[in-house]
């Protein structure tokens, strides 16, 4: 009945979720709005698609390779970044940018600071703005879907609810399907939402972010311009993927749930003020890339008191 | 929602074969007495017991065979009568190789003479003090705090509630659970005796509410007692830590570093308060506690074992462990103690024995994600995540500064983490550390003002 | 190593590489990010500093015997800034185009904390020769050095070096590196990789010594 | 009041100077490496300069216009500098000592603190009234603070991570300034 007992220390139980099946249910969560972007953009999103995360991929790989790490693309983090930098392109983009994109992300922005969770700013985003100030001729240029009339312009959704005679050309329901112009990934809310209550019902990710984000912008049009813009603004643009995917990476936001409040609110009202005053149309990225860099001063200064603390000068 | 969520943070552990569901149907058996006891003189938190007996003596069931060896101790007895074989050290479930008492059953069973307390309903508190001292016994849920200790509250104290700790949070566990159901009458029998004895008008039984059954059986049995009440708790771990128990039924929040005992709360397990009315009412000391055996086992059971059996006994009496077992766990699985050797003796503390399959094995440790699991899983809303950083950093400062020596090491944090982070391991290092560090500063503090008084004394003589 | 500091070339060889400014000593950082854009401003900027530190290591170093240490940095200041203000002057009457895209950035030489330390920690307490030797070398060594940044972002950044055309016909330029997050991070990349050579040159020195050991 | 709203937004996030025209380089890689010194360096920064524009505005139109002598910009207003932050330490030394004793160890450091002569050369050139000098000084300032503020968070943050070893120190920083500074090109054209 000896046996060869193994000695560790407790606990002895472990939760079955890991990080690999973390961003397994991200990748499962981000695949509707692929689909949606495939159907309305044709092939060439699907090949984007594929060119930004076998780059990704590939890139962790070869300098985890070179440098002797550990290599741990099984995690597949790397495959999430791939995703959403693809999803933030138009397809109009050209092949090399997906490549360069996908390295800046992987290479730049999250292997030189340790891999992942030590990256401070969300890869995808930051590689995405750097191709945005870049080339913003071609990452600007938004293509129309295959479902619209040929005559419409390329205009986003965002740039036609920006001057007030254009308001009424936006349906609805074209916005929440997905049937406007815009990148790969951002068009079709439905799908987006899908993939939202599918990381919420995974706790994966935390109400706060996204419900914070939404709803703050929603509040400001609400006040600025009444409940038809309010509700038209929410569902355009890039603020559902940011919201829900983005903003919402762990590396990169708040730890604790008064922090994540803030960096949803934070985030909500720079989206606002850049979609309102700036001249780009649209802020979401930029918005989350500045609340990244607010991260740690908000980890810093919301840690909460702990059970029992007794107050230092009481 | 927040009504609902009694302490901050918490987990909801799963099960594996064999958990609490199994096993809290099978009732409490007797194990039979096994041919030799091996019982430990450092059951307990505090000084060993010294041994009173020696090797070749002849000693009676519940016969002192070592008494409490300062304050803080308590008194060890015999579980079986036979002959002493030798007092030699064994190694404990915790790996420690301690002073024991072995004993050679004789199987006659024959008992000292029990002498309960003649008047219980009018003992005083120092009486009851000495009944739970001289009984030898210990917090029951695992801590293994001497309770006359913790009912003995410092100057300017009162027990102003007892709490009476039947969460049984830790998950396989079913001892409690089975003790509350069969014997509900004596564990309320010895709540209203002890209330009696400290003048504590109020008295609460914290039970989880994925035992209905015990429940019921509890406010059953207190019905007409005046004071007492059963209060059914939120099923989540670790509901049964001392701090966590007393907020969740009072409001109540232990300051950090202090006792329950400054909140004007005494808490003790369902086990030790069964002990306490055994001690009282039949004069027995603690030579047998209820121990669960879980897991990978071929049947579980939950079992009467007396101090000192070896862990083998109650597996055969089990049917054996599964094939697949890996690891012996004393205790419960979240922060129970993995067993080397099976031949390990059952003390005072050890409120189950586990066999864990390969889903226990130790995965492997990869980077932090900061998900923030952690942060939210911990009851004592720490953040793990930053104290293991500066812990492995070595900057134990900034670890004390953000609550390390609050953490009370309940694995939440570990178990929720997705990177398979040792959070748990880490911070327990960390204490160690900085637990040595203080007490260098103190030494060297001390030395330091031993030279300048031996300076001062020179100097005195000198002038002098 | 400690005598050939004292000579000409051997403290012109620690300003220009051991010690130098940008790479090593992290000073002057601001034009260093501010004007490499192209490479031509780049080398006009470290020229123009090279002037105001040569200069001033030479007028700081004569004297040093009279200055007063109490009056110290505001001499220093008036030293420099006198400087700075001749070139400036100068810049604007000879070469206004180049003036107007180094802009501001010639005006805060005066702030160059090459400068000011170079004159505080060496200038003041060296003979005349060796100052002139010291500020020309960090003066070459930061020109050298900014130069070099600014090739590399004007090659991403516009496709070309000094204006001539570098790479193929079909390259679209990396605006971002005309702009602020380029400077920093090109620089910050081009750190890593002297770090790296360095530190190559220094095993292959340390293998080299032992080998003749 | 826009113009005041407008030098807010712009001097804090648009043109932030650190972040969006590489100036104060130097203090803002040298003193950001724990928030609380970044903090501190910031607040000393900010009364420096707020001090300082006002004091090279009425230098500037009181002293040197009225003699045309505005060709010796750079010396004056480098020597006001200098005499104020000297000033100002002798000053708090008397003042307030625990005020000194928190931002005594920076004041030395702004003389050669670029942002605080770029600020009141660019006061100057874009033709601010004294009041729209000082404030845009103060705003100026609060946006070096915020930025200096911003790295030293991600540098104590980095510095538990396990960053590679040869990021470690300026390169690393100079990395993180720079995704910093991309993050502020979204506020480009607010105003």
């Amino acid at each position: 009945m000896q046996k060869n007992l193994i000695i560790t220390t407790s606990p002895h139980l472990r939760d079955r979720a890991t990080t690999a099946s973390i961003m397994r249910d991200v990748c499962i969560a981000l695949a509707p709005a692929g689909i949606a972007g495939i159907v309305f953009f044709g092939a060439r999103a699907a090949v984007l698609i594929a060119l930004s995360v076998i780059t990704c991929v590939l890139a962790e790989f070869l300098y985890q390779k070179l440098t002797g790490q550990k290599v741990t693309v099984g995690d597949w983090s790397a495959v999430v970044t791939g995703l959403l930098l693809a999803y933030n392109m138009p397809t109009t983009v050209p092949w090399w940018m997906a490549v360069v994109g996908g390295v800046i992300a992987i290479l730049l922005v999250k292997q030189l600071f340790g891999g992942i969770g030590s990256n401070f700013m969300n890869p995808a985003l930051t590689a995405r703005a750097v191709l945005f100030v870049s080339w913003g001729g071609v990452m600007g240029a938004y293509p129309i879907t295959r479902f619209m009339e040929d005559t419409a312009s390329g205009a986003t959704p965002l740039a036609l609810l920006a001057a007030k005679e254009t308001v009424g050309d936006v349906q609805l329901w074209d916005l929440f399907i997905g049937n406007c112009a815009g990148v790969i990934g951002e068009t079709c809310k439905a799908a987006l939402l899908l993939g939202g209550i599918y990381l919420l019902v995974r706790k994966v990710i935390d109400w706060r972010i996204p419900c914070g984000m939404i709803g703050i912008v929603f509040i400001c049009y609400l006040i600025y311009g009444g409940f038809n813009l309010a509700l038209k603004e929410i569902l355009s643009g890039a603020l559902m993927l940011g919201a829900i995917f983005m903003a919402t990476d762990y590396a990169t936001s708040p730890q604790t749930n008064l922090g994540r409040i803030i960096m949803g609110v934070g985030c909500g009202l720079i989206v606002f003020v850049i979609r309102a005053f700036a001249n780009y149309p649209e802020g979401t990225s930029f918005a989350i890339l500045f609340m990244n860099v607010m991260t740690p001063l908000i980890d810093r200064y919301t840690v909460p008191k702990y059970f029992g603390e007794v107050k230092k000068n009481g | 929602m927040f009504g609902k969520r009694l302490f901050p943070g918490g987990i909801h552990p799963h099960e594996g074969a064999n958990g609490k569901a199994v096993n809290s149907g099978n009732a409490i058996e007797d194990v039979p007495a096994p041919k030799r006891v091996t019982i430990p003189l450092s059951q307990h938190i505090g000084a060993p017991a010294k041994p009173v007996v020696n090797k070749g003596d002849h000693v009676l069931v519940g016969q002192v065979i070592a008494e409490a060896g300062g304050f803080v101790s308590a008194p060890v007895h015999a579980s079986v009568s036979g002959r002493v074989v030798e007092i030699a050290t064994a190694p404990m479930p915790s790996g420690l190789h301690v002073p024991a008492i072995v004993i050679d059953n004789d199987f006659k069973d024959e008992w000292v003479e029990l002498h309960p307390a003649p008047h219980p309903e009018t003992l005083d508190a120092a009486g009851m003090q000495k009944i739970i001292r001289e009984a030898g016994i210990v917090g029951m849920g695992g801590a293994t705090f001497p309770t006359s200790v913790k009912v003995t509250p410092g100057k300017d104290k009162t027990i102003e509630k007892l709490l009476i700790n039947g969460a049984e949070c830790e998950p396989y566990l079913t001892a409690d659970h089975r003790l509350m159901l069969e014997k509900p009458a004596e564990i309320i029998d010895g709540i209203h005796l002890l209330m009696l004895a400290f003048g504590v008008s109020e008295a609460v039984i914290g039970v989880e509410n994925n035992k209905p059954d015990a429940i019921a059986a509890l406010q059953d049995a207190c019905r007409g007692t005046d004071g007492i009440r059963v209060q059914p708790l939120p099923v989540r771990y670790p509901q049964g830590g001392e701090k966590q128990l007393i907020y969740a039924i009072t409001r109540r929040v232990v300051p950090s570093g202090g006792l329950p005992i400054d909140v004007g709360c005494v808490v003790l397990n369902v086990g030790t308060v069964f002990a306490i009315d055994e001690a009282v009412r039949l004069g027995k000391p603690l030579v047998q506690r209820v121990t669960t055996v879980g897991g990978e086992v071929n049947n579980p059971r939950n079992f009467r074992v007396r101090i000192g059996t070896p862990v083998i006994c109650l597996l055969e009496a089990c049917g054996g462990l599964k094939s697949n077992v890996i690891k012996l766990i004393s205790g419960g699985p979240m922060m129970g103690m993995t067993i080397q050797d099976i031949e390990v003796p059952i003390t005072k503390g050890s409120s189950g024995i586990l066999a864990l399959g390969p889903e226990s094995a130790e995965p492997e440790e990869s980077a932090c994600i900061r998900c923030g699991r952690c942060m939210r899983a911990c009851p004592m809303s720490l953040p793990p995540v930053r104290m293991d950083q500066y812990v492995r950093a070595e900057r134990y400062d900034d670890a004390v500064e953000v609550g390390l020596m609050n953490c009370i090491e309940c694995g939440a944090c570990t178990y929720v983490c997705p990177a398979k982070r040792l959070l748990t391991q880490s911070f327990r290092m960390g204490k160690r550390m900085v637990n040595v560090r203080r007490q260098e500063a103190k030494a060297k503090a001390e030395a330091n003002a031993k030279a300048v008084e031996a300076e001062k004394a020179r100097e005195a003589g000198k002038e002098g | 190593m400690a005598d050939s500091k004292k000579t000409f070339l051997g403290t012109f060889n620690n300003g220009m590489i051991v010690e130098n400014p940008t790479f090593t000593l992290m000073l002057g950082m601001c034009p260093t990010l501010g004007v490499t854009t192209a490479a031509m401003n780049g080398i006009s900027m470290g020229l123009a500093t090279t002037f105001v530190l040569v200069c001033s290591n030479l007028f700081i170093s004569l004297l040093r015997n009279i200055i007063p240490d109490k009056v110290r940095i505001p001499s220093y200041i008036i030293v420099i800034a006198s400087f700075v203000t001749i070139i400036d002057l100068m810049m604007k009457a000879f070469l206004p185009d180049l003036r107007a895209v180094l802009g501001t950035y010639i005006q805060l030489i005066v702030v160059n904390c090459i400068i000011f330390a170079r004159a505080e920690s060496f200038a003041a307490k060296n003979p005349p020769m060796l100052s002139v030797a010291d500020g020309l070398g960090m003066g070459l060594g930061f020109t050298c050095s900014i130069t070099l940044l600014s090739c590399v972002r004007e090659l991403f950044g516009s496709g070309s070096i000094f204006g001539l055309q570098m790479m193929p016909e079909g390259y679209q330029p990396m605006a971002i590196m005309n702009q602020v997050p380029g400077g920093f991070i090109t620089l910050g990349l081009l750190m890593i990789l002297v770090n790296f050579i360095k530190q190559r040159v220094a095993a292959k020195q340390a293998l080299r010594k032992e080998g003749i050991a | 009041m826009n113009t005041f709203l407008t030098i807010l937004i712009g001097q804090i996030l648009v043109n932030n100077y650190v972040m969006c025209q590489f100036f104060g380089i130097c203090p803002f890689l040298g003193v950001s490496k724990k928030v609380d010194t970044a903090i501190g360096m910031g607040l000393a920064v900010t009364f420096v300069i707020t001090l300082a524009s006002f004091i090279t505005w009425l230098v500037q139109y009181f002293l040197l216009v009225p003699l045309n002598l505005e060709y010796l910009q750079t010396i004056a207003f480098i020597l006001v500098i200098a005499v104020l932050v000297q000033v100002v330490e002798n000053a708090l030394k008397k003042l307030s000592y625990s005020l000194y004793q928190a931002l005594g160890v920076y004041l030395p450091l702004i003389t050669t603190n670029c942002v605080v002569l770029a600020v009141a050369i660019n006061n100057i050139t874009d033709g601010y009234n004294l009041l729209e000098s000082t404030f845009c000084g103060c705003c100026s300032a609060l946006g070096f603070t915020l930025a200096l503020v911003m790295l030293a968070g991600i540098r104590e943050r980095m510095e538990l991570s396990n960053m590679p070893k040869w990021m470690h120190g300026f390169p690393g920083a100079l990395i993180m300034s720079g995704l910093m500074a991309v993050s502020f090109m979204g506020f480009g054209g607010l105003i």
